[in-house]
C-alpha cells in the first residue's frame, strides 16, 4: 500500500534519526583515529600515527584474536556440523533439552559464565594460561549460534528426505552425511561460521574475566585502551577493529540474505 | 536406520563431553561456591535482602524494560519503513543499520562517550546552540544509549524479516473490509508480528539485564546487576556473592527468555 | 442483500514500476449480479486485472473504472465497498473465526452485540456457524475457503472478487466447494469476479467467461460459447481437449493419413470453408469421436494407450503420419495398445481450419 | 613470557618502559597488564591452588591484603635495607617499589576560563560543576586514597571518614564523573577536566602530552601513597622474579621510576632535570602519609559508609 | 534390466514411537514386475507402509518383508536395492542432474567414466539427456520429476517405490506424466509399488490396486475389480461415485420415492440378492444413468444444479424425499434447475445391497 506522506515522513524521518544515532558515533570515532589532537578538531591535521602506535602496542592482540577467532571456528565446526545434524535429524524431547542446555550460555550473562570457568579450571595452571582457555569460553559461548545456523538450513531444506534419498540408492549413514547433509548445509554453515567468527572477534564479556596477560585479545585491548589512552589512540584502535569485523559483517548480511532466500 | 542412529549417538558425542565438562561442571561449581561463603546458602537471598543488591536488581530491570521498550518502538516504525518502501538507497540503509550488530559492548560504550560524554558529539552541538552542555554518557541515560545502540540492530534483522514474511493479502483483507490505516496497522500489522516483536524484545531485555562491555566502559555510578558482580568479583575478591548474583542474573534472564519463547513459538534466541 | 454493481471499466493498462506490461488497455463490461470468470494461464494478468477493480492497484493514466456508473478510479479499496477471498486466504489469524467474519462490521463502527448477530447469520448461511469460536489454525482448507467467503460476504458488499480461491484445496474438495460457491453466488444474485485458470473450474462457475493472453482479452463469451466457438486456436487449446488432422479437402471430403472424413454440407459450402478445397485441418473434441471396428469406419488409427478412468478410458490414437489425437471410449470394451480401431466422427461437431 | 606481572600496564607509571628495561638487561620478558590492584588480588586468589603470576604490583593496602591472605612469600632484594620502616613488610613480602602524591590532575583547557582549583573546598562551588571527577572509592585503590586523602583534609582520620563523607556528599551537587577504572586518557582528551589523581600521571601528561595539564596539591593537604610488590607464592618462575624485583629496587629502576615521576622508594639522587619538574617542595610538605595498615583496616567500613550515604 | 523382484509381507503392523497405530498388521503379496498401487485417503498408512518395504521404517515385531522370498526385515534401505520416488524428488540441489542420477553408482563406488555414460543412457531413455548439466533449480517441476525417476531406475533396483510422485504437479502435466509413467513401468516391467490418494491416477496406472482405509487393506484388485465390484460402500464410494436410492424390492421391480426400476433377472434371483424381496438399496455409477424426457422413463428427479464441463454436463437431481444424485448428460441439452426429468438405468450396471 502507498503509504501516507505523513507517515511516510514520520517513518522516514525515525529511520534516518536511528541511522544517525548507529553511524554518527562510529564515523567519529573513524575520524578520530585519524585526528591529530580531537580536542582541538580535524584542523590540527590528519595523520597515521595513531594507527601505527595501535599496530605496536597492540598487534599481538590483533593476531591473538584472529587465532581464537579460527580455532573457535575450528572447534564449532568439528563439534557443532555433526550434532546439528544428530539433533535435527529426530526433533524429540530429549533434542529439544539438548538444545536448551547447549544454547543455555547464551542466556546466562558472561561474566557468570567466565566466573564459572575460572572456578572450575583457573587451577589447571597450563590451561588456565593458554589461550585455549578463552577459546573454550568462545567456543561455550558461539556454539549454539552454529548448531541453530545449521540446524534451522536443514530444517528448510528438509535434509531428512535427501538423505532418505540418497540410502535408497545404497548410500551409508557416513556417506550421506558428507555427500548430502554437509553440501547442502552449507549456506548454514557458512553463515553459522561468519557468525562465530565475529563473535569471537568482538567477544568482551567472558574474554575480560578469562584473560591473562600472556592473552590478552582484541576486545580487551580496546578497554585498556579506552581507559588508559588517549581518545586518538583509543578511536584508531577501534578503527583497526572495524577494519577487520565490518568485511565479516556484510559478507554476514549478504550471506544471511541467500540463506533466507534459499530457505524459503 | 539403526545404522544412521549409531552415527548420530556418535556425533553427538563431543558436543555432550564439552558442554558437560565446560558448561555444566563449572556451573556446578558456581552454585557450590555461591553457598560456601560466609553466609551459607543465605548468599542466594542477599540480592533480595541486601538492600543496595536489591536496588540494583531494581535498577537494571527498569532499564532493561525501557531499553526493550524503546528499541521495540524504534524498531517498528524502521522495519515497517524499510520493508515496505523500495527507494535509491536503501539497501545502503539497511546495511548500515543492521551493521553494528556484533559490535562488542565496549566499542559500543565508546561510541556513547563519542555520542553523548563531555567532548561528545551532543555536547558540541547542544554548546553550539547555546544550550548549555549536554552530556549523560556516565549516567543510566548513557548506558541506556548503549543497550538501544547494540539492541537496534538486531531488532531491526528480526522485525524486517518478520514484515516481510507477512502476507501483504492480510493487510490487503482487512482494506477491502473497510479498515483505515491505522486501524489495518492496530488489527493486522502489529498483532502479525507480534511474535517477532516478543523474540526480539526478549533479545533485547536478556542482552540489557547480562551485558557488562558497555557498563564496563562506561564505568561510572551505574549500578547494574553485572557491573555490581564484576566489582564483588574482582575488588573485594568476594567470590560467594558474585557467584550467587551471576546465578540469579542467568536465572532472571533465562526465564524471560524462556517465557518470551513459549509465547512467541520458537527461534527467539536465534538473534542472540 | 444488494444486487450488486454493474462494473464498467474502460481502456484500463497497467504498467508496474518495473516496466512490466502486466495489461494492454482493455475495456470490460460487467454485468450487474453476474457471474464473470477471468480465465487464462499463469501470468497473463488475471489477477492485475482483479487489483485494478478492487482499487489495489491503480491503473495506467487514461484508464477509468465504473461501478454502476460512478468513476471509482481513485477511489482506495476500503471505500469502494467490495469483499475480496484470496487465494490464501488471508484470515486473520490474531483473530476467532466469528471475529474474522465481523471484522467489516467492527471498522464500520458496529456495535460489538450487533456485528456478532450479523457475523452469525452469515456463518450459519455458510454453515460454518459451529466454528464461530474456533482459531483459525484450527480450520481445515475447506473450512478455511467458507470463513473468508463469509468474511467477503458480511460486510454486503456491491461486488465481491475472487483470486484462485480453491487452488489451494485437494481435487475432491474444490469439485465439491465449486458446486457450493455456484450455488451460493447464483442466489445471492451479487455481481462476481472470479479469477482461475482452471478451465473446468471456468465452464463450471461462470456465466460468462472472459479468457485473457498475454494481458489481453482473447474472447469473452459464456461457457458454451468459449467452448464450442472459441474465437481461436488459443482458446480452443486452452478451454478443453482439441485434436486436430491435417489432410486436404476435395470433393466434400476430407482426406487425411488415417482415411477420409465425408463432410456436412455446411462446410463444403463456399461460404463456410476457410478452404473450399485444398490443404485443411480438420478439429474435433473427443467426444464428437466414437470407437468401432476398423470395417465400420472410414478412418482408422493405432492404439497407443489406453488409460481406464472407471466410467470410461481415454484412449490415445495414432495415425500413419504419427498424428495423435485423444478421444474418449466407455469403459467396459478392452482396447490393446497396438491394434487397429476405426473411429467415427460426429459431423454436427466437426469443423474445419 | 620469563615472568608474569600482574598489574604491570605500560601506560602507568612507565612500566612500558620499564619491562622493556628489563628485558633488555636482564633478558627476562614481562608481559604487560592491565589489571588494578584490586583484580590483580583477586585473580592471585582465585587462582590460589596453581598460581600464574610470579610478581605483583599493588597499591599497599592491597599488598597489606595479599599479605594476610596468604599469598606472598617473604624476599628482601637488593636495597630492602634502604627502604623506610613502615613502606616494607618486615619479613619482605611486600616492599614499596615507588610512591605518588594524591592531589588533582587538571586540564586547564578543559576548564573552558574556569580557574584552576587550589584547595579540595574549590571543587564545591557551583562553577565546577560537570567538572570534576574522581574514581569509585569503593572500586578502585586510587578511589580509597582520594577519600582518605580529603578525609584528612577536612579533619577526619582513619577512625574517622565522617567529615570525607560529607564532602563527596556535597560534592554531588557538582555531578562528578565517577569511574571504576583509571581515567588518565579521559584527562587528556578532557573529557575529565579535574580528576583527583596521582602526581605522577599530571606530570606526564604536563611533559609527554600535548595540551596544558597542571598538578594540584590542595591547599588542605593530602596524602602519599607508596606502590609495593610482591613474589606471589608458589610462583611458576620464582628466580626470574627474583630478578625482576631486585631490578626494580635497583639504582637504574629506581632512577626510571623518578624520570616517570614517581617518587623512588630508595634515598637515591635524582637526575636535576627529572628533579626540576616536580612541583616545589613545600607544597609536597602538605602530602603526608598514613598508617597504611590502619588504612587497609578501614576500607571495609569506609565502603559501607560510602555506599549508603553517597547516592 | 531385471525384471523386479516379487514381494510377500507379512504380519506387518507399524505402531509410531508416540504410541500411533499407523498399520494394523497385514499380509500382502506383489507379484514380480507388477504396478500395485496404494490407493486411500490421507492418514490411511499408504506412505508407512512404502516405508516398510523400503526399509526407512521398520515393522512391528512379527511382521516379515521378503524379497524373492529373502527375508530383508532387518536389512536398511542401503542394502536393499530399492529405487525411491519422493513426493517433493528430493533430488540433490548441491549435485548436477547427472550427477544426481549416477549418485547411486558412485556410492557403490563405479569409476567416474563408466557411472556417467551410464546415468546417461537412462537420461536418454527418460528423453531429458540435455538436461544433464543443469543444476536442479533450474528444472521445472516435470523435468524434476523425470530426472527423479531415472536417479532412482539408474542402479537397476528390484523394486521401485514412488510416493505421490506427480502431487506436486498442476492437473494438466500431472495427467501427461502419469501416461509416461505408465508406459515406462511397462516396458520396464520392474516391481513398483505407487502411493496415490487421487482414484484416476490409481486406475490409469495400476495392474492392481490396494485400497486402503485406517492402516488396513480395503480391497485388492485390478481397477476394474476395484471400480466395478468394490468389496463395500467405503470402497465404492472412494473410487468414483456412486449414487444409492433406498426403496423396496418386490416382483422384480425396485419401487423407490421417484418412481420404479425394472429389475434384470440376475439381481432378483434368490443367489444373487441380499434380499431378493423387502427394503433395500439400489446402487449405480453417474455413467449407468441417461437422462430422458419423464415421460419416456420410469423414474423421475428434479434438476437441483447442472455444472457445464465442456464435453459433458454433470447434473445433480433430487427425488422427492430429497435423495441426491448425480449422473452424467451430453453437453447439448440445456437443463434448468427446478425442472423435472425422467431418468433411465442401464440394467446391466446397475447392483443391490
Ligand atoms: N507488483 C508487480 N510488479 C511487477 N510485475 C508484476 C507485479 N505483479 C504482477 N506482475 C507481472 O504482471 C504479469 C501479470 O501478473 P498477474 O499476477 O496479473 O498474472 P495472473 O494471470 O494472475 O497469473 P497467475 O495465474 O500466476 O496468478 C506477470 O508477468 C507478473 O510477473
Ligand atoms: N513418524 C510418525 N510418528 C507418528 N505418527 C506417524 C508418523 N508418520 C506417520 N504417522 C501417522 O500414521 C498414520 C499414517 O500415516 P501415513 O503417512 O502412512 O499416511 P498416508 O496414507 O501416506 O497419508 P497421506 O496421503 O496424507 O500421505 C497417520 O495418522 C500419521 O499421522
Ligand atoms: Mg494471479
Ligand atoms: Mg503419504
Amino acid at each position: 500500500m502507498k503509504p501516507h506522506r505523513l507517515t511516510f515522513a514520520f517513518q522516514l524521518g525515525v529511520t534516518l534519526l536511528a541511522c544517525a544515532f548507529l553511524m554518527v558515533p562510529a564515523g567519529a570515532s573513524i575520524l578520530a583515529g585519524f585526528t591529530v589532537n580531537y580536542f582541538r578538531g580535524v584542523s590540527s591535521g590528519l595523520t597515521l600515527k595513531w594507527i601505527g602506535e595501535v599496530l605496536a602496542l597492540y598487534s599481538d592482540t590483533i593476531l591473538l584474536s584472529i587465532a581464537i577467532a579460527l580455532g573457535t571456528l575450528g572447534v564449532t565446526l568439528l563439534i557443532g556440523v555433526p550434532a546439528a545434524w544428530a539433533l535435527a535429524r529426530r526433533p524429540s524431547r530429549l533434542t529439544r533439552l539438548v538444545e536448551e542446555v547447549v544454547t543455555l550460555p547464551v542466556a546466562i550473562p558472561g561474566l557468570a559464565l567466565a566466573l564459572a570457568l575460572i572456578l572450575a579450571y583457573g587451577g589447571i595452571r597450563e590451561f588456565r594460561m593458554s589461550p585455549l582457555f578463552i577459546l573454550t569460553g568462545h567456543v561455550l559461548y558461539t556454539l549454539p549460534f552454529m548448531l541453530r545456523a545449521v540446524m534451522a538450513v536443514l530444517a528448510a531444506v528438509d535434509v531428512r528426505t535427501l538423505e532418505e534419498g540418497a540410502a535408497s540408492l545404497g548410500a551409508s549413514p557416513l556417506q550421506r552425511f558428507f555427500h548430502v547433509v554437509v553440501p547442502n548445509a552449507r549456506g548454514g554453515i557458512l553463515a553459522g561460521a561468519l557468525m562465530v567468527v565475529t563473535l569471537s572477534i568482538g567477544e568482551f564479556n567472558l574474554t575480560w574475566m578469562l584473560h591473562t596477560p600472556l592473552t590478552k585479545t582484541l576486545p580487551v585491548g580496546l578497554a585498556d585502551s579506552y581507559a588508559s589512552m588517549r581518545l586518538e589512540i583509543a578511536s584508531a584502535y577501534t578503527l583497526v577493529f572495524f577494519v577487520m569485523i565490518v568485511p565479516l559483517l556484510v559478507a554476514l548480511q549478504l550471506f544471511g540474505r541467500t540463506v533466507e532466500g534459499t530457505a524459503k | 536406520m539403526h545404522s544412521a542412529d549409531r552415527l548420530a549417538r556418535m556425533f553427538l558425542l563431543p558436543l555432550f563431553l564439552f558442554v558437560a565438562a565446560f558448561f555444566l561442571l563449572p556451573m556446578v561449581r558456581l552454585v557450590g561456591v555461591a553457598g560456601s561463603g560466609p553466609n551459607g546458602m543465605a548468599e542466594y537471598l542477599a540480592i533480595l535482602t541486601n538492600p543496595r543488591h536489591f536496588a540494583t536488581l531494581v535498577a537494571t530491570l527498569l532499564l532493561s524494560a525501557a531499553v526493550t521498550a524503546a528499541t521495540l518502538a524504534i524498531g517498528t516504525v524502521v522495519a515497517l519503513f524499510l520493508a515496505r518502501n523500495r527507494f535509491f538507497g536503501r539497501p545502503l540503509l539497511v546495511s548500515l543499520l543492521t551493521l553494528p550488530l556484533a559490535f562488542p559492548g565496549v566499542v559500543v560504550g565508546f561510541m556513547v562517550i563519542l555520542l553523548a560524554g563531555r567532548q561528545g558529539l551532543l555536547a558540541g552541538l547542544s554548546m553550539g546552540l547555546g544550550l548549555g552542555r549536554w552530556v549523560f554518557a556516565y549516567s543510566m541515560a548513557g548506558l541506556f544509549a548503549g543497550y538501544v545502540y547494540f539492541s537496534l540492530p538486531r531488532v531491526l534483522v528480526t522485525l524486517m524479516a518478520a514484515v516481510e514474511k507477512l502476507d501483504p493479502a492480510l493487510e490487503e483483507a482487512a482494506r477491502s473490509l473497510g479498515a483505515g490505516r491505522t486501524q489495518v496497522l492496530r488489527d493486522v500489522t502489529l498483532p502479525g508480528i507480534a511474535p517477532a516483536l516478543m523474540a526480539s524484545g526478549a533479545i533485547a531485555f536478556a542482552t540489557a539485564m547480562g551485558a557488562f562491555g558497555t557498563a564496563f566502559t562506561l564505568a561510572t555510578r551505574i549500578d547494574v546487576l553485572a557491573m555490581t558482580i564484576y566489582t564483588e568479583f574482582t575488588l573485594n575478591a568476594n567470590f560467594a556473592t558474585a557467584a550467587a548474583l551471576s546465578i540469579a542474573l542467568g536465572l532472571i534472564t533465562w526465564v524471560v527468555l524462556a517465557l518470551a519463547r513459549n509465547l512467541a513459538g520458537s527461534g527467539v534466541a536465534a538473534a542472540g | 442483500m444488494n444486487r450488486g454493481a454493474a462494473i464498467t471499466i474502460s481502456g484500463c493498462g497497467k504498467t508496474f514500476a518495473d516496466g512490466t506490461r502486466a495489461l494492454s488497455p482493455l475495456d470490460l463490461d460487467v454485468r450487474a449480479g453476474e457471474t464473470l470468470v477471468l480465465l487464462g494461464p499463469s501470468g497473463c494478468g488475471k489477477t492485475t486485472l482483479l487489483r485494478l477493480i478492487a482499487g489495489l492497484e491503480a491503473p495506467d493514466a487514461g484508464g477509468h473504472i465504473r461501478f454502476d456508473g460512478a468513476d471509482v478510479t481513485t477511489l482506495p479499496i476500503e471505500k469502494r465497498n467490495v469483499g475480496m477471498v484470496f487465494q490464501s486466504y488471508a484470515l486473520f489469524p490474531n483473530m476467532s473465526v466469528i471475529d474474522n467474519v465481523a471484522y467489516g462490521l467492527r471498522v464500520r463502527g458496529m456495535a460489538q452485540a450487533a456485528r456478532r448477530a450479523q457475523a452469525a447469520g452469515v456463518l450459519e448461511m455458510m454453515r460454518i456457524d459451529a466454528l464461530a469460536q474456533r482459531r483459525i489454525d484450527q480450520l481445515s482448507g475447506g473450512q478455511r475457503q467458507r470463513v473468508a467467503l463469509a468474511r467477503a460476504l458480511a460486510v454486503e458488499p456491491r461486488v465481491i472478487l475472487l483470486d484462485e480461491p480453491l487452488t489451494a484445496l485437494d481435487a475432491a474438495l474444490r469439485e465439491h466447494l465449486r458446486g457450493e460457491i455456484d450455488a451460493l453466488l447464483k442466489r445471492l444474485a451479487i455481481t462476481a469476479i472470479y479469477v482461475t485458470h482452471d478451465q473446468a473450474e471456468a465452464l463450471a462457475l461462470g456465466d460468462r467467461i472472459v479468457v485473457m493472453r498475454n494481458g489481453a482479452i482473447a474472447q469473452v463469451g459464456t461457457p458454451r460459447d468459449v467452448y464450442f466457438r472459441p474465437a481461436d486456436d488459443f482458446v480452443a487449446d486452452f478451454v478443453g481437449v482439441t485434436n486436430r488432422l491435417t489432410g486436404s479437402v476435395a470433393d466434400g471430403r476430407f482426406e487425411t493419413a488415417s482415411g477420409f472424413v465425408p463432410l456436412p454440407p455446411d462446410l463444403t459450402s463456399p461460404a463456410a470453408a476457410p478452404a473450399g478445397q485444398g490443404a485443411a485441418r480438420l478439429l474435433f473434441r473427443p467426444e464428437a469421436a466414437r470407437l468401432a471396428s476398423p470395417a465400420d469406419a472410414t478412418l482408422v488409427f493405432e492404439v497407443v494407450q489406453v488409460e481406464f478412468q472407471g466410467a470410461r478410458q481415454k484412449v490415445t490414437l495414432k495415425d500413419p503420419a504419427g498424428t495423435r489425437i485423444l478421444v474418449e471410449a466407455p469403459a467396459d470394451g478392452t482396447l490393446a495398445p497396438g491394434t487397429a480401431v476405426g473411429l467415427i466422427l460426429d459431423p454436427a461437431r466437426i469443423s474445419l481450419a | 613470557a620469563d615472568a608474569i606481572c600482574y598489574n604491570c600496564p605500560p601506560e602507568w607509571a612507565d612500566w612500558g618502559s620499564m619491562l622493556k628495561a628489563i628485558k633488555a638487561d636482564t633478558g627476562i620478558d614481562v608481559p604487560q597488564d592491565n589489571k588494578n590492584s584490586g583484580q590483580s588480588l583477586t585473580q592471585i586468589l582465585a587462582e590460589k591452588a596453581s598460581p600464574v603470576a610470579d610478581v605483583a604490583y599493588l597499591g599497599v593496602t592491597f599488598g597489606i591484603k595479599a599479605k594476610d591472605a596468604g599469598v606472598t612469600q617473604p624476599y628482601e632484594p637488593k636495597g630492602f635495607a634502604e627502604i623506610p620502616a613502615g613502606l616494607k613488610d618486615k619479613d619482605g613480602n611486600w616492599f614499596t617499589i615507588h610512591s605518588g602524591t594524591l592531589g588533582l590532575f587538571v586540564n586547564k583547557d578543559a576548564l573552558g576560563g574556569t580557574p584552576v582549583p587550589a584547595c579540595w573546598a574549590d571543587l564545591l562551588k557551583p562553577e565546577y560543576k560537570g567538572l570534576v571527577g574522581y574514581l569509585d572509592p569503593t572500586s578502585a585503590f586510587v578511589g580509597y586514597v582520594g577519600a582518605v586523602a580529603v578525609n584528612g583534609a577536612m579533619g577526619g582520620s582513619l577512625d574517622d571518614f565522617k567529615p570525607g563523607i560529607e564532602y563527596f556528599k556535597k560534592l554531588q551537587a557538582n555531578q562528578p564523573i565517577v569511574p571504576k577504572q583509571t581515567s588518565y586518557a579521559r584527562v587528556v582528551s578532557g573529557e575529565i577536566p579535574i580528576l583527583f589523581d596521582y602526581d605522577f600521571n599530571a606530570y606526564r601528561a604536563r611533559y609527554s602530552d600535548m595540551g596544558h595539564f597542571e598538578f594540584v596539591i590542595p591547599c588542605e593537604g593530602s596524602v602519599v601513597v607508596p606502590y609495593v610488590m610482591t613474589l606471589v607464592k608458589g610462583a611458576p618462575h620464582p628466580e626470574a622474579a627474583k630478578k625482576v624485583l631486585d631490578y626494580v629496587l635497583s639504582d637504574k629502576g629506581q632512577t626510571m621510576w623518578a624520570k616517570a615521576y614517581l617518587r623512588p622508594a630508595r634515598d637515591i639522587k635524582l637526575p636535576p632535570e627529572v628533579a626540576s619538574r616536580f612541583l616545589p617542595a613545600a607544597d609536597y610538605a602538605r602530602a603526608k602519609p598514613v598508617d597504611y595498615a590502619k588504612m587497609e583496616a578501614a576500607q571495609k567500613a569506609f565502603s559501607e559508609a560510602y555506599l549508603n550515604a553517597v547516592k
